[in-house]
């Protein structure tokens, strides 16, 4: 039997080179839902509603209708989207800084209104396009250029755990945190994100997933070491998990 | 003529391209000039070529953006491409001849001096210290001053951490020197 | 357009609502904020009837990007607030315009600065006409003076919106917004809802991927779409709309717009009861400015006064449009103060002692 | 009897996939390319014991690796 | 004032946090923004060093109203941003202006509009001279185009913000903030950290309480709170701050603001050299805007080129400013190009051919 | 022995006729926070941020120094305040629609950041001061303005719960709920606020109360059926309590 | 004389002020007059007066917002003490007499009315409709139309689960144009 | 012996006082006050029934409501 080529782009993803740095996560992310999108058969129907974050980009790389929301407000603009077009397929795709920062409103709100969109969050603790500031998810003790002694719970607070707070809103869906640091996880993400695109897809309600990814540039840490410290100091602040599941109930509750 | 100079250099991200002119612009002030430095960055922060462009006159400096410069220090290929066109007839090109074919040096219409940056710094134990070749050789072909208050500029310019490399900054912008100087 | 002769009993609010549902709007985003509260309520009950969609977003902020999202859909779409509300619409006014997005917006002017009043005033002229936003932008922004002339130009403002891919402000103010008069509604033929259908997101099957931005990145894009904008904005001065009312003789012009210039109207008529030679100019599209006919009317020689419900804001534009002949005086109405007749004859009767 | 193929000029030289390849046949090559990025390589006298697993391709966040797979033969075939 | 004769060789965004250390300036409010963030990074790690706070602010808007909070207790405060990070505290800003807060806010002016690029543009002057926000507000609006007038209106905004209690703007752009070049530091003296004693809040301890606010609804309140803020403008007109180069036998002044009017002297200086009778006048203070000074070269019969990088803005200000005896002409820069001396020169040429 | 007056105005409340409708609980919780203010000492310390809603007013009521918020902004309002003015004691009071719409961002990051601050929440389950509107904490089924048929978990999502994403926070140090409906609860709402303003007194962080208000104009209903509301439809979906509390552990955990 | 008038309504804000404002205009334009009607509220919503200006007229109407109207109706003593003073010499002012002492109108200015509105509304069996009386009253003091569009158009201005007390406003509407023409 | 002094300018006649009354001595009175609302009131007769408990005034809306408590007597005083 002849030769199979058994992993290769999603027709999805467009065949060019991203501007993102050596082992940055998010080309992981884009490809994930790129294989979604495929094997969803969504591809065609779907509207991405793009933040302003290293992944701004993401339209130029995903072979998809998409529309650039304001920093924070891609759930806004999707929201809108949704509105516009209910028999399409919408989903942002936002970063930590974007999403639990300026953001915070727009989610939450998105969310609890039950909107039938899906997010995809990528947390990588940092603001990554503007030189690795600090976030709202930044970890206690994490040196960032605006906290540069490390974070402190005195003054900055604690990390914020946006799934958990998502999923304790009576709108939302389906609310999970996967990791990008290794293959299980990344299988895993994947079977999170296929659930919360099933929720809009069987006009269920929200859907969000939490992708904890590295930022090896801003963590002044290489891609091997970035993805050691997912595991070491970011899972055991962020657990990963299924942190709300109403998709077979019908929706939101 | 009163001492002027202007220079856009460019490079990948981490070729260091900014550091060097930084530290140009800094001895420049040391050594008593009008200095402007500024960056021009990609997408907000990531990706692509990086490039700056540094002024030095003895006059006050109007524009610190300059199209058509006088002198360029050119890292990678890209930057050739793009800013070679640019340089005005009869500049100065200095090519980090390690990663770019000497045969797209335009030189009937500019000065060009080919550095192997990457392998001479290598030579010297870190390939990271190829922008200090490239200095030291454009310091070198321009004249517009010593290579002492470059060098004398190090400790300012490299944040504290760095401060053990610069005895072998200081033996990278030297060999970029000689380079030069039989060029 | 087919009439229907039966007049209605409503306040501009009212007009506005009835004449984006006749103009078939189809998502409408809303925050409550008086003076303008009635038209988010009656879209609530409207919009779904009318099978649209009414969302009561958290926040103006997230109206705007509602908008811009439904805009981006090439669906006529629709938000209003008063001025706090429409501050914080100013991000997402710049994107739509960065962007080339059809929207309309609605702004029911209250007093101001801060928090104010929530009397009418005319402080945000500056901000409507000039881009309150960040970055070279320009809405068209249409001030109705009347209820029937909310309803009018709500039907205008979507057609306006299509027509040139850009937002479309409608200014009015608290008297607008909570006047009660009769309006008579129509219903405009040819709409074409699917007039997007170019360039709008709708899921790239069978064609190209489309893409509404504006982040331009690469050397020459940015200002490559900054001429687009420019030319657009030349394009879009072919319409403009004013009123002249007893201009022919007038010795002097009073330039007012909205509820002063509905005000003004009846000054003038007072005034000319009295024997005085007055007119009235009355911008109808705030941009593009009517400039052209104004200097006509000051190489007439006519004297000009602009009276608006703020510290002088039109009055640029007058001036700018006249400066190569005449010039403009002002007279303001502070904010705060309800607006009256005696408030424009006033300074009318003063300017022509004085002259 | 599987393969990857790397595509160097996709490649950022991060090293994530040296990192999860079961038979550790992926490693730093000496090749920069022409983003200036020391490509991953799996020198060809290894490329046997590749399993056809996907966890390269899977960590890889530039889509830089495509993974071929031969199915064995089934027994009593041809 | 003490000159520290040390040179330090500093980006703007530097320049302007040194200047405000100087001014002691005790509370910052951030979030990142290319080509500002050079600013919140070094506040974070300066003013804890000097006593001072620094918090990270969710968004633009909540570091605008933090900005409130803090400039209401009489504490010298300060915020930056960019442009779309501007257009979001607009409401804040009105807020301010309307209840006589003294703050400093920082715009690097990047490319618009929407998310634009992260190059430098002057898209931004109508939205900083005429009050992007809500109602009858003005800002003081200050240009600097070199690191030590960066570091110098720094120090200066403070003592205006206190002057008049009224916001500051510092309107750079991406030049100026990511420009390195050598600034002389200074101290200022008699800085007065209680300036205010007689209306900030601190507690109503032997004291009547102290309110600040910015609604007025009793009848006139709002007009008298207008009245009072027009009177304040009429005195801040009096502080202009202008550059003159080259203008007293020059036929043609180019106007040019901010690291345009830096960049046009280099054209100057050029055209000098080619033997053409050309000046430059570059404001500094953007409002109140050098109108007189302006007004006195046009009575000269000079003829005026102003110059932006943007479609035209300032350029209304300069003909108002002229408008009884002459007028300029213009000549965009566009938003998303470099800016360079050629691009002056060019229209420079083409008009002095034109003549 | 003689008569003693035993209840009268704080002397924090000034003694003026307040705007409010008949029945209106803001009076209530007026009262609540001027005896606290009081019986605290903090008085003459004390900076109040006032909000945007029908409470806007408090500041002619309270006999303290005060600055108007922009409508949601008065935690970032109060995080200016403290930043320049560590030793004073601040607080903001706000509405339902102030702070779980338009605020959702601002109070929580402000809690998450552990603001030295005391946030007083005035939950009426509508906009009252624009004329009724649905607000994030609009019960379902129940009309208004701008749900005409009464609010649909479907298409306006859940009643927002403000104090268990609070308590959820780790910057947060207290978080509670009371009701202003009878008299047992009023007693248990000072309880909450006094342990909220005790935190910052103490310098322990962020402290957060919840009161559950009635605006019987806006829910078209007699004062006294208003506060039969509050029983019989209220509490049930949002449940009185403290949520969290950790102040005796010094502050934010 | 073409017909014109123009009244100020004000009361408290649960004295149906706005819904007689609203009635007058609303007939007055099915009476084929040009009409306007505009609220004035406190504080956005609560509390305080509430008034309103109507203007009929044959022609169009300029302003909406009249300062010194030529007729009142004035339903409380706050409100009296703010307008009487406003309303043109010889203007026309239906006074709630009920709620307020008749000693304070200015009956030599003006032309005064005294209409016990609260407790005619009573004696009708409803408090809640002493605005209709004074509606009644105006109406027949002006002349401006007949009561018959007024009452024709409860129906229209009055919502639904109202309508059931069309009678009763009928009577009250009624019960103050006698008032009005026995002054 | 106690009592409650209702000061009626203050009162808007919410009548949430008269649900809280252990005694349940107040009630609406039939006098409207200058802004138009129907106080509350303790008939004279009834005062003496106030036990003094400051329920009515801790529901009151707008501290319409005075207590006053003349303690008891301790036996044995005086
Ligand atoms: C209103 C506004 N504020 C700030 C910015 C600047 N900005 C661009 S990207 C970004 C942060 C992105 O961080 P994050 O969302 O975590 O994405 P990442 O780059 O880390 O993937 C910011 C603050 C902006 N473009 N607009
Ligand atoms: C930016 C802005 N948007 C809207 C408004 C209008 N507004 C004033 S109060 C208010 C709602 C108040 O509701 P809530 O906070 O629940 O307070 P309540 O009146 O119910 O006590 C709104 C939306 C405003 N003033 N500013
Ligand atoms: S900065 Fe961080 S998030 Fe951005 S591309 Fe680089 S690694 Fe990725
Ligand atoms: S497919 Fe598996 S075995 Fe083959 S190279 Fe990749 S990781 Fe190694
Ligand atoms: S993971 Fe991909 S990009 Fe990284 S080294 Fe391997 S092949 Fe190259
Ligand atoms: S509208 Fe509601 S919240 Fe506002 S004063 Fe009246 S009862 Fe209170
Ligand atoms: S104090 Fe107690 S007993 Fe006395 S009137 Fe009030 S509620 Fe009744
Ligand atoms: S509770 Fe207060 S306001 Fe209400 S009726 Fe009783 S005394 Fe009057
Ligand atoms: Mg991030
Ligand atoms: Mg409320």
């Amino acid at each position: 039997m002849s030769e199979q080529l058994v992993f290769d782009r999603p027709q999805s993803v467009i065949d060019r080179p991203t501007h993102y740095c050596p082992g940055c996560h998010h080309g992981v992310a884009h490809r994930l839902v790129g294989e979604l999108l495929d094997e969803l058969g969504v591809a065609e129907d779907a509207i991405l509603v793009a933040s302003i974050g290293c992944s701004v980009f993401l339209y130029n790389y995903l072979n998809v209708d998409a529309v650039e929301a304001p920093h924070g407000r891609a759930p806004a603009v999707a929201t809108g989207v949704k509105a516009a077009r209910k028999d399409k397929f919408v989903f942002t795709y936002q970063g930590d800084g974007d999403l639990a920062s300026i953001g915070m409103a727009e989610v939450l709100h998105a969310a609890n209104r039950g909107e039938n969109i899906a997010v995809v969050f990528v947390n990588n603790t940092v603001y990554g396009m503007t030189g690795g500031q600090m976030a709202p998810t930044t970890l206690i003790g994490q040196r960032t250029t605006t906290c540069p002694s490390g974070r402190c719970l005195e003054h900055e607070g604690a990390p914020i755990r946006m799934t958990e707070i998502i999923a304790g809103l009576g709108g939302a869906t389906f609310a999970a945190r996967a990791s990008l640091n290794n293959v299980k996880n990344i299988r895993q993400a994947k079977k999170y994100l296929r659930k919360a695109f099933q929720c809009q897809i069987e006009k269920k309600g929200f859907g969000f997933v939490e992708l904890l990814s590295a930022c090896p540039t801003n963590w002044k840490l290489n891609p091997v070491d970035a993805n050691e410290r997912i595991k070491t100091e970011m899972i055991p602040y962020f657990p990963l998990g299924v942190f709300k599941d109403a998709l077979d109930e019908g929706g939101a509750c | 003529m009163a001492r002027y100079l202007d220079a856009i250099i460019a490079g990948f991200g981490g070729q260091g391209v900014m550091l060097i002119g930084n530290l140009l612009a800094y001895a420049g002030m040391k050594d008593g000039l009008n200095v402007t430095y500024i960056p021009v960055y990609g997408p907000e922060m990531r990706g692509g070529t990086a490039n700056c462009t540094v002024v030095l006159s003895e006059e006050e400096i109007g524009s610190p953006i300059i199209h058509s410069p006088v002198s360029l220090i050119i890292m990678n290929r890209p930057s050739l491409d793009k800013f070679q066109p640019r340089l005005k007839d009869g500049g100065l090109n200095i090519i980090n001849s390690s990663l770019i074919d000497m045969d797209l040096a335009d030189a009937n219409r500019v000065k060009c001096i080919a550095v192997p940056c990457n392998e001479i710094a290598d030579k010297l134990g870190n390939t990271r210290m190829a922008n200090m070749v490239a200095l030291g050789a454009y310091i070198q072909a321009t004249g517009i001053m010593e290579l002492q208050p470059v060098i004398d500029s190090l400790k300012d310019v490299l944040s504290e951490r760095y401060h053990k490399l610069i005895p072998a900054n200081t033996e990278a912008l030297n060999a970029g020197a000689e380079v030069a100087a039989k060029a | 357009m087919s009439k229907q002769p039966e007049r209605i009993f409503v306040k501009g609010n009212e007009a506005v609502v009835r004449g984006a549902l006749a103009a078939r709007c189809k998502c409408f985003f809303g925050y409550p904020i008086t003076p303008q509260n009635e038209i988010p309520e009656l879209m609530s009950s409207e919009m779904p009837k009318s099978g649209g969609e009414f969302v009561q977003a958290e926040s103006e902020v997230a109206a705007a990007n509602m908008l811009l999202g439904a805009g981006a859909c090439g669906i006529r779409a629709m938000t209003s607030s008063s001025s706090p509300g429409i501050s914080l619409k100013q991000e997402a006014i710049s994107y739509m315009a960065g962007s080339n997005t059809p929207a309309v917006i609605v702004n029911m002017n209250r007093g101001g600065p801060g928090l104010g009043d929530i009397g009418p005033a005319q402080g945000d002229y500056y901000q409507s006409t000039r881009g309150g936003g960040h970055g070279d932008y320009r809405l068209l922004v249409l001030a109705p003076a009347t209820g029937q002339e909310a309803y009018d130009l709500t039907i205008k403002s979507f057609d306006l919106a299509y027509k040139y891919r850009n937002p479309v402000m409608i200014l009015g103010d608290a008297i607008l917004g909570q006047m009660k008069e009769a309006i008579t509604p129509w219903q405009p033929e040819g709409i074409d809802d699917e007039a997007g259908r170019d360039w709008a997101l709708s899921g790239a099957k069978d064609r190209e991927k489309r893409l509404i931005k504006s982040l331009y990145l690469e050397e020459g894009a940015l200002a490559g779409q900054n001429k687009n904008l420019q030319k657009k904005y030349e394009d879009m001065q072919s319409y403009v709309e004013y009123e002249e009312f007893e201009t022919e003789d007038a010795e002097l012009v009073v330039c007012a717009y909205g509820s002063i210039g509905r005000i003004a109207k009846s000054a003038v008529r007072n005034l000319r009861k009295q024997g005085h030679k007055v007119g009235l100019f009355r911008p109808i599209t705030l941009y593009p400015f009517p400039s052209d006919a104004l200097l006509a009317l000051a190489k007439q020689g006519k004297k000009f006064l602009t009276i608006e419900h703020n510290l002088g804001q039109m009055v640029d534009d007058v001036r700018l449009a006249i400066r190569t002949v005449a010039d403009s005086d002002f007279a303001p109405i502070y904010p705060g103060n309800l607006p009256i007749p005696e408030d424009i004859e006033g300074p009318v009767l003063e300017w022509l002692e004085g002259k | 009897m599987s393969r990857i193929v790397i595509q160097e000029d996709r490649c950022k030289g991060c090293l994530l996939c040296t990192t999860v390849c079961p038979t550790q046949i992926i490693a730093q090559s000496d090749r920069f390319n022409q983003s200036g990025y020391k490509v991953a390589e799996v020198p060809a006298e290894d490329m046997e014991k590749c399993t056809g697993c996907t966890s390269c391709a899977l960590i890889c966040p530039d889509l830089a690796i495509k993974v071929y797979r031969t199915p064995k033969k089934k027994k009593g075939d041809e």
